[in-house]
C-alpha cells in the first residue's frame, strides 16, 4: 500500500516538475495531457488507498527525517486514514477533473505550460497538507499551496489587480499562518512532539488553559486559509486568477484546508467545547455575512467565490458544534458542485471573451446548454434541494445546530440556505435567461470544447449523487477516527416540519430570484443608491477599511521608518557623532597658526595650567591634612 | 595533512592570492577559480573528514605565538563553524565564477582571496587574538573591494563600513584583554585560548560588563539596531561580489560569535540581557522590514532584508536552548545562501540596466523569464517557505525563543509576514505588469556565466531546506556541548532555570564537555 | 636686612617670569634670545644660591654647565637667526607662519 | 679648603661611558677625515656613521649581557646609570639611527649630505641621547638633552629650505624655553632636596614624606613642561607639526622615534617613582594629559590636508598613547613602552621612508605642501607596490592585525586592563578608531581614487637601493612583527622588571 501513497502523493509532483521543464518553452498540449494523466494515477491510486482503508486498515510511512534538533524530531511523515482519504479523494477527482478542463481553457494562453506546472505543484502541496502525520508537515502543504495560490492568482502577471490579489492573498495567509506557528510551538513546547497520534495521545494531560490557546492558535491558523471574517477579502479579489484556479484552488480545495484542520485536530477542539462555540458562531456569522454580499455582487466570480466563502462558515459550524465528520461531508459535498460551479462560470467567461458582469449576459442557454445544464446543477445543489448533495450534507449541518439547541446558529443558518438559493439563482437568471444582453457588446457565445464539458460531467454526476450514495459508507468509514455521533431530531413531526419547510423557503428563495431577474432586468435606481445595498456591493466597505487602517498606513509609517527615523536620527547619530569629531578638529586646529608666539604662549598657558592646579591642589591637600590634624 | 587541514585552508588562498600577483590579467579569472574550487573541495574533504557524531572541537593546531603573552595560534572546527567555512569558500567560488566586472579583476581576484583567508581564519580561530586578528583583516578587503569597485558613494560607504566596525571592534578588544587578565588573576598565566577562557566562572557583575564590550564589537558586525546603519550603504554602493560576500559570510562573523563567545562566557550576563536583545532583535526584524517595504531600490530591499532575517538569527541564539541555537546557526547558513543568491540576482539586472531602482523595471518576468523564476524561488526561500533552506532556521529559531516568552515570539513571529509584505511588494514592482520602459524591451536573459553562480544556489536552497541534517546533525551536537557548558556554569537561578540541563536527557548520548 | 635663600629664590622666580613675559611678548627674534637667556640666568642665580646655602657644589656645577649650554644655544640660534635673516631680510616672528593648520 | 680628592681609576668605571664614546669618536673621526680629505662621497660617511653605530650597538648590547648577570652599573661619579631601561632605549636610539643614516642615499642629491658635518652632528646627537637615557642625575640628563637638540636643530635647518629654517628656529626656540623649564624644575627639586639625583631625590622626599608637597608639584610641573615638549604633550606639542613638515621625511621619521623614547625613559624615570608614591595629582594629571593628548591630536591629524603633517600628529597621538605607561607604572606597562616602540620605529620608518622616496624637489604649482594626500591619489593603478606598502605601513599604524603596532597596542591596552585603568584602556581603543580615518584617508587616496597626471612622475624618485632596503626591512618588520613579539617581550620584561620598574 506504501506504493500508492507515494504514488498519490508524488505523482502531481513528477507533473508539476515535467511541466516546468517546457516552462519556457513554447505551449505544448504534452505538458498538460502528462499532467492530467499523472493526477489521474494520483487518482487511481487514492482511489485503492481509499479501497483498503474502508476495509478498516491505515497506512503510516515514514520516508525520512527533515527536522531533528535538541528534542525536536519532524520526520517527512504520511498517514493514509480516514480523514485524509477522503480529503485525498476530494483532492484528486478535483483536480483531475480542473486539469483536464484546463488543457482547454488555458488553449490559447502563452503560460500554458507554466499554468500546468503550477496546478500540479498545487495538488502535490495539497496532498502533503492532508496526507501528513505531523503538523508541521501540515504546515509544508500548508504554505505550499499558498505558494501556488499566489502564483496562480497572479498567473496573469501583467495584470495589476491580479498580481495585487496574488500578494493580497499570501500575506493574508501569513497573518494566520503565524498563529498557526504559534500553536504549533505551544503544541512542541507542552507536548514535545508534533506527530498526530503522540500529540492527540497526550494533549488531555495538558492545562486547560493551554489546550484552548492552542485551540485558538491552529484555528486562527485556519481563519486564514478558509478566509473567515477577518481575513476574508483576500478571497473574492483571488478570483483575478484563471478560472479553473479559482474551481480547484479557491473552492475545492484548499480554502478548506482550515476545515481540515479542525476537523483533524478535533481531538484538541473536543477538548475545548468553548472555543468551539466561537468557532460555530463565526462561521455562522461568516455564512451569513458572505451570503449578503453575495446578493448584489455584479461579479460572477466573485458571486461564486462569496457563496464558497459562505459554504465555508457552514463547515465551521459544524466542525465547532463537534459534528467533525459532517464537516468533512460537506466540504466534499460543496467540493464537487462548487468546482462545477466555477468551471461552469469558466466557460461562460470564455464565451463572454472574459466578461464577468452578469447583467452583460442573459439567455446563455441557448447557446450554451450544456454549461446551463451543468451550471443549473451545480446550484441546484449548493442550494440543497434533495436530492442532490447539497440537501444531506448542508441541511445536515442545519440538523447539528438545532439539536445541539443554538438556535440562534441555526436561524441565521437557515436564513443563509434561502439567501444561497437566491444568489445562485439569481446568477443562473441572469446569465442563462432572458435577453441576449451581450449582443449590445459585439459578442457572440459559443459552447466550450467538448471534452471540457465531458471533463465536467463526473463532476455534474457527483454532484447530484454525493450525498445519497455517499453518506452512509462514508459515515461507516469516517467515524473510525472523528466522534460518531449522529443527529436526529426525535420528534419525526419536527424533523419532517423542518426538512419540508426547509425546501419550501429555499424554492421559494429560487422562485424569487427567477422571477426578478429571468426576465429582463429592471435596475431599481432608489434601492442601489439605498444604504444597504452599498454596503453590500461594497462587502461592507471593509477592503477600504483594510486598504485606509493597514495598508497605507504601514507604508506610510514603512516611509517615515526610512526617511525620518533610519536616516534622519540613527544615521544621522552616527554621522553626527563622526562630524562633531571632524568639525572639532577642523575649528580648533587653526590654534595651531604657525606663529612662534602663539605657540610659546601656549607653553607658557599649560605650564600656568599646571601650576594653578599644582597650588590649588595643594592648598586643599593641606586643608585637608589641617583637619586631619 | 589531516591534521593541519585547517592552516592549509586558512593559508592557501592567501598564498594562492600572493602567486596571483605573477599571473597575467587575462587569464587571472581562470586561476581565481581554480583556486576557490581547490579551496572549496579542501573544504568539502573537511568535512568528510569531520566526525558529526562529536560535539568538541577537531583538527586542533596549535602554536604558541606570543606565549608570553599567552597568545597562541589555535584553531578548530565543530559543528557551529564547520559549515559556515564551507559556506565561505562555496561563496567565494561561486563569486568568482559568475564574476562579471571588468575593471581590474586581477586585483579584484587577489582580494577575493585574502578575504577568503580572513574568513576561514575567523571561523576557525579558538584563539581570542587569532580571532581578532582574522576579524579585523578582513574589513581590508571589504573596504578595498567597497571603495574601489562601487558606486558612486562608494568612498563614503567604504570608510563608514570600516570605521564603524572598527570602532565596536576596539572596544571588543579591550573586553577581550580583561578577559585575559581576568584569567591571569585565576590562573597566574596569561591565556587567549577560548577554550581555556571556558573553563572560567566569572562573577555575575564582571561578566555583565564584559558581555557589554564584546556585544559592541558583534552588534555593529552582524549589525544589530541601531548599529545597522552601516550596512545599507555598504550593500548599496559595493559591487556585486562585495555585497554577496558581505551578506553571505561576513554578518555571520558577529552572530557566530555571539555563540562563540557571548553565551558560553558569560551565560549569566546573556540570560540577564536576554530580553533587551530580544527587544533589539524584535526591532531588527520589524522596523527593518518596514524600512526594506520603502525602499526604492531593490538592492536596499534586500539589504534591509539581510538585517530583518539577523534579527532573528540573533533571537535564535538567544533562546539559549538547542533548538534555538541550532536553528539560528542553520539560518546564518541560510540566510548566507539566500541573500547572497538574491544578491548576485540583483547584480544581474544591474550588469544590464545600470541601475537598481524599482521604478525603472517592471513586467521583468515577460523578458526574462528564467531570472524571474530563480528570483522567485530565491524571494520565497527568503520569505521562509517551507522545503527552503530558510524555513528550516527561522522555524527551530523562533520554535526556541518561545520557549523563553511566548509574548516575544509572537511579535517577533510578524517576521513571516512583514518579510512577505516587503519581499513581495519588491518582487511586483519589478517583475509583474507590463513592460514599460523601453530600455527593458530587450533585455538578455540571465546567461550562462551567471547560472554558474545561481542554479547552485538554487539546489543548495532545496536541497537543504528538504533534507537539512546533514548539516543539522553535528549542528545539533555541537550546540548541545556548549548549552551544557552554559547550564554547568550558569550562576544565578535564573540562568540555570532558563538554560536546559541536557545531562539527563537522552540528547547527550554522543556529546562530551567541549574541552 | 640679611638676605636669605629666599630672597635669592624670590629674585630667581621674578626673573624668571620676565623671561617667561619677554618669550611670550617679544616679536623679535633676537629679543626672544635674550628672553631665553634670562630664564636660563634666573635659574642660574638660585642654583648657586642653593649651592651656597647647602653648602653643597653640585648647584654650582649645575650653573655652569647651564651657562655652557646658554652659550652653545646662542652659537646654534644665532646662526639659525643669521640665516633666517639672510634669506628674508627680517627677523619679526610674525613673518615665520609658513606653515599652519 | 678643599679636601684632597682621591678617587680609583676602577671606580670611576669609564666603560660605562664607552657607547656615547664611540659614538663622539665618530664624530670626531668624520670630522678628521673631512679635514684631511674634502669632497667625499656621501656614501662614505654613511657607512662610517653605520660602523661607529655598529659599534656602540655593540657596546650596549654588551652591557646587557653585563646587566642580566649582575644588574645596574654605576660609573662616572654615580653620574651614569646603566640600568636595564637604559639598555634597552640605547638599543632602539641606535638601531633606529641605524637604520635611518641609510635615508640619505637618495638618488637625488640633497644638499646638507653633502656635508660631512651633518653626520658628525647625527653621531653626537646619538651620543647625547645616549646620555640622556644613561643617567638619573639631572645634570647630565639636561646636558645630554641639549646636546641632542642643539645638534637636531642644526640638522632640521641643514635641510636648506625655507620651510626648514623656520621649523629650526620654531623648534629651537620652544626647546629653548623647554631647557629653562627643564633648569627651573631641577632647581626647585635641588631646593627641596639638596640632590639632583633622581633616586636621591625620590630617597629624600620619601624621608620627609613629601611635606613640602605644593614645591614638589611646582617642580613636577616645570619638569613635565620640559618632558613634556620633548614627548609632544598637548599643549606642549605645538612645535610638531610645523617641524615635521619642514624638516626632511627621513628627519621627521626619525624626530618621531629616537628623541622620544630618550624622553620616556626619562619621564619613567622622574615621574613613576612619584606615581607610585601616591601623588594623585600626578596620577590626575598625567591621565588628563595623556587622553588630551591622544584625542587632540587624533582630531587634529583628521583635518590635514598634507600626509607629512598628519603623520606627525599621529606620532603625537602614539607618543600620548605610550605615555599611559608612565601612568599606569606597571612592569607590564613599561615593558609595553619599549615593545610599543620598537614596533612603532619600524612601522613609522617604512612610513616616513615612503614618503621619502617620493620627495620631489620642487613643488609644482598650486602645490601648498611637499606630500599633499592627491600627491598619492590612484597610486595603487600607477605603482602597485608602492601603495601595498604605504597601505601596510597605514595600517599597522592604525592598528590593524596582523602588523606590528597592533600588537605593542594590545600589550599596552592590556597593561591599561590589568592596571585597573578600564576606562582609560577604552579610550585609547577609541582613539585607535578615530585615527583609523585619517590613515584610512590615505588608503582611499591611494587605492580608490584616480591618478593625477601632474604628480605621477614623482613616485619613487627619489628611491634607490638602500632606501628600498630600508623599505623592506620596515616592512618585514611590520608584517612579521608577530613572530618577534614574543622574543622582545621576554626580554624587555627581564631588563624593565630588573631596572625595578
Amino acid at each position: 500500500m506504501e506504493v500508492y501513497l507515494y504514488i498519490a502523493l508524488f505523482a502531481p509532483l513528477v507533473g508539476s516538475l515535467f511541466a516546468a521543464l517546457f516552462g519556457a518553452a513554447p505551449k505544448t498540449y504534452l505538458t498538460g495531457i502528462a499532467a492530467s494523466g499523472l493526477l489521474f494515477t494520483s487518482f487511481v491510486s487514492s482511489a485503492i488507498l481509499l479501497n483498503y482503508v474502508l476495509a478498516g486498515h491505515t497506512v503510516h510511512v515514514e520516508m525520512m527525517t527533515w527536522i531533528a534538533a535538541g528534542d525536536l524530531y519532524i520526520p517527512f511523515g504520511f498517514v493514509v486514514d480516514q480523514v485524509s482519504v477522503t480529503m485525498m479523494m476530494v483532492v484528486s477527482v478535483v483536480s483531475t477533473v480542473v486539469h483536464v478542463y484546463s488543457i482547454g481553457y488555458m488553449a490559447h494562453d502563452k503560460g500554458f505550460n507554466r499554468f500546468f506546472s503550477y496546478l500540479s505543484a498545487f495538488v502535490f502541496s495539497m496532498m502533503v497538507l492532508v496526507m501528513s502525520d505531523n503538523f508541521l508537515g501540515l504546515f509544508i502543504g500548508w504554505e505550499g499551496v499558498g505558494l501556488c495560490s499566489w502564483l496562480l492568482i497572479g498567473f496573469w502577471y501583467h495584470k495589476e489587480s491580479a498580481t495585487w490579489a496574488a500578494n493580497e492573498a499570501f500575506i493574508m495567509n501569513r497573518i494566520a499562518d503565524l498563529a498557526m506557528l504559534i500553536g504549533i510551538f505551544m503544541l512542541y513546547w507542552n507536548l514535545g512532539s508534533l506527530q498526530y497520534d503522540v500529540v492527540f495521545a497526550n494533549i488531555a494531560t495538558l492545562p486547560m488553559h493551554i489546550i484552548t490557546w492552542i485551540g485558538i492558535f491552529l484555528f486562527i491558523g485556519a481563519m486564514g486559509k478558509s478566509a473567515q471574517f477577518p481575513l476574508h477579502t483576500w478571497l473574492a479579489d483571488a478570483m483575478e486568477g484563471p478560472t479553473p484556479v479559482s474551481a480547484l484552488i479557491h473552492a475545492a480545495t484548499m480554502v478548506t484546508a482550515g476545515v481540515y484542520l479542525v476537523v483533524r485536530a478535533n481531538p484538541i477542539y473536543g477538548l475545548i467545547p468553548e472555543v468551539g462555540i466561537v468557532i460555530a458562531s463565526l462561521g455562522a456569522f461568516v455564512a451569513l455575512f458572505a451570503a449578503s454580499m453575495a446578493l448584489v455582487n455584479r461579479d460572477m466570480k466573485r458571486i461564486i467565490a462569496y457563496s464558497t466563502l459562505s459554504q465555508l462558515g457552514y463547515m465551521f459550524v459544524a466542525a465547532g458544534l463537534g459534528a467533525y465528520w459532517v464537516a468533512l461531508f460537506h466540504l466534499m459535498a460543496h467540493a464537487f458542485f462548487k468546482a462545477l460551479l466555477f468551471l461552469g462560470a469558466g466557460n461562460v467567461m470564455h464565451a463572454m471573451h472574459d466578461e464577468l458582469d452578469p447583467f452583460k449576459m442573459g439567455g446563455l442557454k441557448k447557446s450554451m446548454k450544456w454549461t446551463w445544464i451543468l451550471m443549473t446543477l451545480a446550484s441546484v445543489a449548493l442550494a440543497g434541494i434533495y436530492p442532490l448533495a447539497g440537501f444531506f450534507s448542508k441541511d445536515l449541518i442545519l440538523e447539528v445546530a438545532f439539536v445541539e439547541h443554538h438556535y440562534v446558529l441555526y436561524t441565521v443558518l437557515l436564513l443563509t440556505a434561502g439567501l444561497t438559493a437566491f444568489y445562485s439563482f439569481r446568477l443562473v437568471a441572469l446569465i442563462f435567461h432572458g435577453n441576449e444582453r451581450h449582443l449590445e457588446h459585439g459578442i457572440h457565445p459559443h459552447e466550450a470544447y467538448t471534452f471540457m464539458l465531458y471533463a465536467m460531467a463526473p463532476l455534474g454526476v457527483l454532484a447530484v449523487i454525493a450525498g445519497m450514495a455517499f453518506k452512509t459508507p462514508y459515515y461507516l468509514m469516517v467515524t473510525h477516527l472523528l466522534p460518531a455521533m449522529t443527529y436526529h431530531i426525535h420528534n419525526h413531526t419536527t424533523f419532517w416540519i423542518m426538512t419540508i419547510g426547509t425546501q419550501l423557503f429555499v424554492i421559494a428563495a429560487i422562485t424569487y430570484a427567477y422571477k426578478k431577474y429571468a426576465k429582463a432586468v429592471k435596475v431599481d435606481k432608489k434601492v442601489e443608491s439605498g444604504l444597504l445595498y452599498q454596503l453590500l456591493y461594497n462587502q461592507y466597505f471593509i477592503p477600504k477599511i483594510y486598504d485606509e487602517v493597514f495598508s497605507k498606513p504601514y507604508l506610510k509609517l514603512s516611509k517615515l521608518a526610512w526617511k525620518e527615523i533610519d536616516l534622519k536620527i540613527v544615521d544621522a547619530t552616527v554621522d553626527g557623532i563622526a562630524n562633531i569629531i571632524y568639525q572639532t578638529g577642523e575649528k580648533t586646529h587653526t590654534m595651531q597658526d604657525g606663529n612662534l608666539s602663539s605657540m610659546l604662549r601656549w607653553m607658557v598657558i599649560g605650564l600656568v595650567v599646571l601650576l594653578v592646579l599644582a597650588v590649588a591642589f595643594t592648598a586643599g591637600y593641606n586643608a585637608v591634612n589641617l583637619q586631619a590634624m | 595533512m589531516q591534521e593541519h587541514i585547517l592552516s592549509i585552508l586558512i593559508f592557501f588562498p592567501a598564498l594562492a592570492a600572493m602567486f596571483g600577483f605573477v599571473v597575467h590579467k587575462d587569464s587571472v579569472r581562470a586561476y581565481g577559480i581554480t583556486v576557490a574550487a581547490i579551496e572549496f573541495f579542501l573544504s568539502l574533504w573537511l568535512w568528510n573528514l569531520y566526525d558529526p557524531m562529536t560535539s568538541g572541537m577537531q583538527f586542533m593546531e596549535m602554536a604558541p605565538l606570543v606565549s608570553a603573552f599567552g597568545i597562541s595560534y589555535l584553531v578548530g572546527v565543530d559543528g557551529i563553524s564547520l559549515f559556515i567555512i564551507i559556506l565561505s569558500t562555496f561563496f567565494t567560488l561561486i563569486g568568482i565564477a559568475s564574476l562579471t566586472e571588468k575593471r581590474r579583476v586581477k586585483d579584484l581576484i587577489i582580494t577575493l582571496l585574502f578575504l577568503e583567508m580572513t574568513m576561514i581564519g575567523v571561523f576557525a580561530a579558538l584563539d581570542a587574538i587569532v580571532f581578532y586578528v582574522f576579524w579585523e583583516l578582513s574589513l581590508i578587503p571589504m573596504l578595498y573591494i567597497i571603495g574601489a569597485w562601487g558606486g558612486p558613494l562608494r568612498i563614503y560607504a567604504s570608510i563608514k563600513f570600516f570605521l564603524y566596525t572598527f570602532t565596536g571592534s576596539l572596544v571588543m578588544l579591550v573586553g577581550m584583554l580583561f578577559m585575559a587578565y581576568f584569567y591571569y588573576q585565576a590562573t597566574g598565566q596569561w591565556s587567549f585560548s577560548l577554550l581555556e577562557w571556558y573553563r572560567l566562572i566569572l562573577p555575575v557583575n564582571i561578566q555583565m560588563w564584559l558581555f557589554a564590550a564584546f556585544f559592541l564589537g558583534f552588534a555593529i558586525k552582524v549589525p544589530m539596531f541601531p548599529f545597522h546603519t552601516w550596512l545599507p550603504y555598504a550593500h548599496g554602493q559595493a559591487p556585486t561580489i562585495g555585497s554577496v560576500i558581505l551578506a553571505a559570510i561576513l554578518l555571520k562573523m558577529g552572530t557566530y560569535a555571539f555563540i562563540r563567545f557571548s553565551l558560553p562566557l558569560f551565560p549569566d550576563a546573556s540570560v540577564a540581557f536576554m530580553f533587551p536583545i530580544a527587544i533589539i532583535a524584535i526591532i531588527m526584524i520589524v522596523y527593518a522590514a518596514m524600512v526594506a517595504y520603502a525602499q526604492e531600490d531593490i538592492k536596499q530591499v534586500v539589504a534591509y532584508s539581510s538585517i530583518s532575517h539577523m534579527g532573528v538569527i540573533i533571537l535564535g541564539i538567544f533562546s539559549m536552548n538547542v533548538e534555538g541555537i541550532t536553528g539560528s546557526v542553520f539560518l546564518m547558513i541560510a540566510h548566507g545562501v539566500v541573500s547572497g543568491a538574491l544578491f548576485l540576482l540583483v547584480g544581474v539586472i544591474y550588469d544590464r540596466r545600470h541601475t537598481k531602482l524599482m521604478s525603472e523595471f517592471g513586467g521583468l518576468a515577460s523578458v526574462m523569464p528564467r531570472y524571474a523564476t530563480i528570483f522567485g524561488i530565491m524571494m520565497m526561500a527568503s520569505v521562509g517557505l517551507p522545503l527552503t533552506i530558510n524555513f528550516v532556521g527561522e522555524f527551530l529559531s523562533l520554535l526556541g525563543f518561545y520557549k523563553q516568552s511566548h509574548s516575544y515570539t509572537l511579535v517577533a513571529g510578524t517576521a513571516i509576514i512583514v518579510g512577505a509584505i516587503y519581499m513581495l511588494s519588491a518582487y511586483k514592482k519589478a517583475f509583474f505588469g507590463t513592460v514599460t520602459n523601453e530600455k527593458n524591451k530587450n533585455l538578455k536573459d540571465v546567461n550562462r556565466t551567471e547560472l554558474l553562480g545561481l542554479v547552485p544556489l538554487v539546489v543548495v536552497a532545496i536541497w537543504l531546506g528538504v533534507y537539512p541534517k546533514p548539516l543539522l546533525e553535528p549542528i545539533n551536537n555541537s550546540v548541545e556541548a556548549i548549552v551544557q557548558l552554559m547550564h554547568d556554569k550558569a550562576q544565578t537561578l535564573e540562568a540555570k532555570q532558563r538554560i536546559p540541563d541536557l545531562s539527563n536527557s537522552a540528547g547527550l548520548n554522543s556529546t562530551q564537555e567541549a574541552h | 636686612m640679611e638676605i636669605t635663600l629666599t630672597h635669592y629664590l624670590v629674585l630667581s622666580t621674578v626673573l624668571f617670569a620676565i623671561g617667561l613675559i619677554g618669550v611670550m611678548r617679544r616679536k623679535n627674534l633676537l629679543m626672544l634670545f635674550f628672553a631665553t637667556e634670562i630664564l636660563l640666568n634666573a635659574v642660574n642665580i638660585g642654583m648657586a644660591a642653593i649651592s651656597h646655602f647647602r653648602g653643597d657644589y653640585t648647584g654650582q656645577m649645575f650653573a655652569f654647565f647651564i651657562i655652557a649650554i646658554a652659550a652653545s644655544e646662542v652659537a646654534v640660534g644665532l646662526g639659525l637667526l643669521i640665516v633666517w635673516y639672510k634669506r628674508t631680510g627680517k627677523i619679526d616672528l610674525d613673518q615665520m607662519t609658513s606653515m599652519r593648520g | 679648603m678643599l679636601a684632597p680628592i682621591s678617587i680609583s681609576l676602577a671606580s670611576l668605571n669609564i666603560t660605562t661611558m664607552a657607547p656615547m664614546l664611540i659614538a663622539i669618536v665618530g664624530a670626531l673621526a668624520i670630522l678628521c677625515i673631512d679635514l684631511m680629505k674634502e669632497g667625499l662621497h656621501k656614501s662614505f660617511y654613511v657607512m662610517v656613521s653605520l660602523l661607529f653605530l655598529l659599534l656602540d650597538l655593540g657596546a650596549v648590547v654588551d652591557f646587557g649581557n653585563v646587566f642580566l648577570k649582575s644588574g645596574s652599573v654605576l660609573g662616572m661619579f654615580d653620574m651614569m646609570l646603566i640600568d636595564g631601561l637604559s639598555i634597552l632605549s640605547q638599543i632602539i636610539i641606535v638601531a633606529g639611527s641605524m637604520l635611518f643614516i641609510p635615508l640619505a642615499l637618495t638618488s637625488k642629491r640633497f644638499h646638507e649630505y653633502n656635508y660631512p658635518e651633518y653626520f658628525a652632528l647625527f653621531l653626537f646627537m646619538i651620543a647625547g641621547f645616549q646620555f640622556m637615557v644613561a643617567s638619573d642625575n639631572l645634570i647630565l640628563i639636561f646636558v645630554g638633552l641639549e646636546t641632542a637638540s642643539l645638534a637636531l636643530y642644526t640638522l632640521i635647518a641643514l635641510h636648506n629650505r625655507s620651510k626648514s629654517f623656520e621649523a629650526a628656529v620654531k623648534y629651537f626656540t620652544m626647546g629653548a624655553l623647554a631647557a629653562g623649564f627643564f633648569a627651573f624644575g631641577s632647581m626647585i627639586f635641588y631646593a627641596i632636596t639638596g640632590s639632583v639625583e633622581i633616586n636621591q631625590i625620590a630617597l629624600a622626599l620619601a624621608k620627609d614624606e613629601y611635606v613640602n608637597i605644593g614645591f614638589v608639584l611646582v617642580a613636577v610641573v616645570f619638569l613635565l613642561g620640559a618632558i613634556g615638549f620633548k614627548l609632544s604633550m598637548v599643549p606642549f606639542h605645538t612645535w610638531t607639526p610645523d617641524v615635521y613638515e619642514g624638516s626632511s621625511a627621513a628627519l621627521a621619521g626619525y624626530m618621531s622615534i629616537v628623541p622620544k623614547i630618550a624622553g620616556f625613559v626619562v619621564a619613567m624615570r622622574l615621574f613613576e617613582f612619584l606615581v607610585h608614591s601616591g601623588v594623585v595629582w600626578l596620577q590626575v594629571v598625567l591621565y588628563v594629559s595623556v587622553v588630551v593628548t591622544m584625542t587632540a591630536s587624533n582630531i587634529w591629524a583628521l583635518v590635514q590636508n598634507d600626509v607629512k603633517r598628519m603623520l606627525a600628529y599621529s606620532s603625537i597621538s602614539h607618543a600620548g598613547f605610550v605615555m599611559a605607561a608612565i601612568l599606569i607604572g606597571t612592569t607590564q606597562a613599561n615593558t609595553a613602552l619599549f615593545l610599543y616602540w620598537a614596533l612603532f620605529s619600524f612601522t613609522n620608518l617604512g612610513a616616513f621612508s615612503m614618503l621619502w622616496v617620493s620627495r620631489q624637489k620642487n613643488l609644482i604649482p598650486g602645490q601648498s605642501s611637499d606630500h599633499p594626500y592627491e600627491k598619492f591619489a590612484g597610486l595603487v593603478k600607477t605603482m602597485p607596490m608602492a601603495a601595498i606598502m604605504i597601505g601596510l605601513f597605514m595600517l599597522s599604524l592604525a592598528g590593524i592585525p596582523p602588523f606590528g603596532l597592533f600588537w605593542g597596542k594590545i600589550y599596552m591596552i592590556g597593561a591599561a586592563v590589568s592596571g585597573g585603568y578600564t576606562v582609560l584602556a577604552i579610550i585609547m581603543a577609541l582613539n585607535s578608531a578615530i585615527a583609523a580615518y585619517y590613515y584610512l584617508k590615505l588608503i582611499v587616496f591611494m587605492f580608490m581614487k584616480e591618478p593625477i597626471a601632474e604628480y605621477q612622475k614623482y613616485y619613487l624618485m627619489n628611491a634607490s637601493l638602500s632606501l628600498k632596503t630600508i623599505i623592506g626591512i620596515a616592512a618585514i618588520g611590520t608584517i612579521f612583527a608577530v613572530f618577534a613579539v614574543n622574543p622582545l617581550l621576554k626580554v624587555i620584561t627581564l631588563f624593565v622588571y630588573n631596572s625595578g620598574y
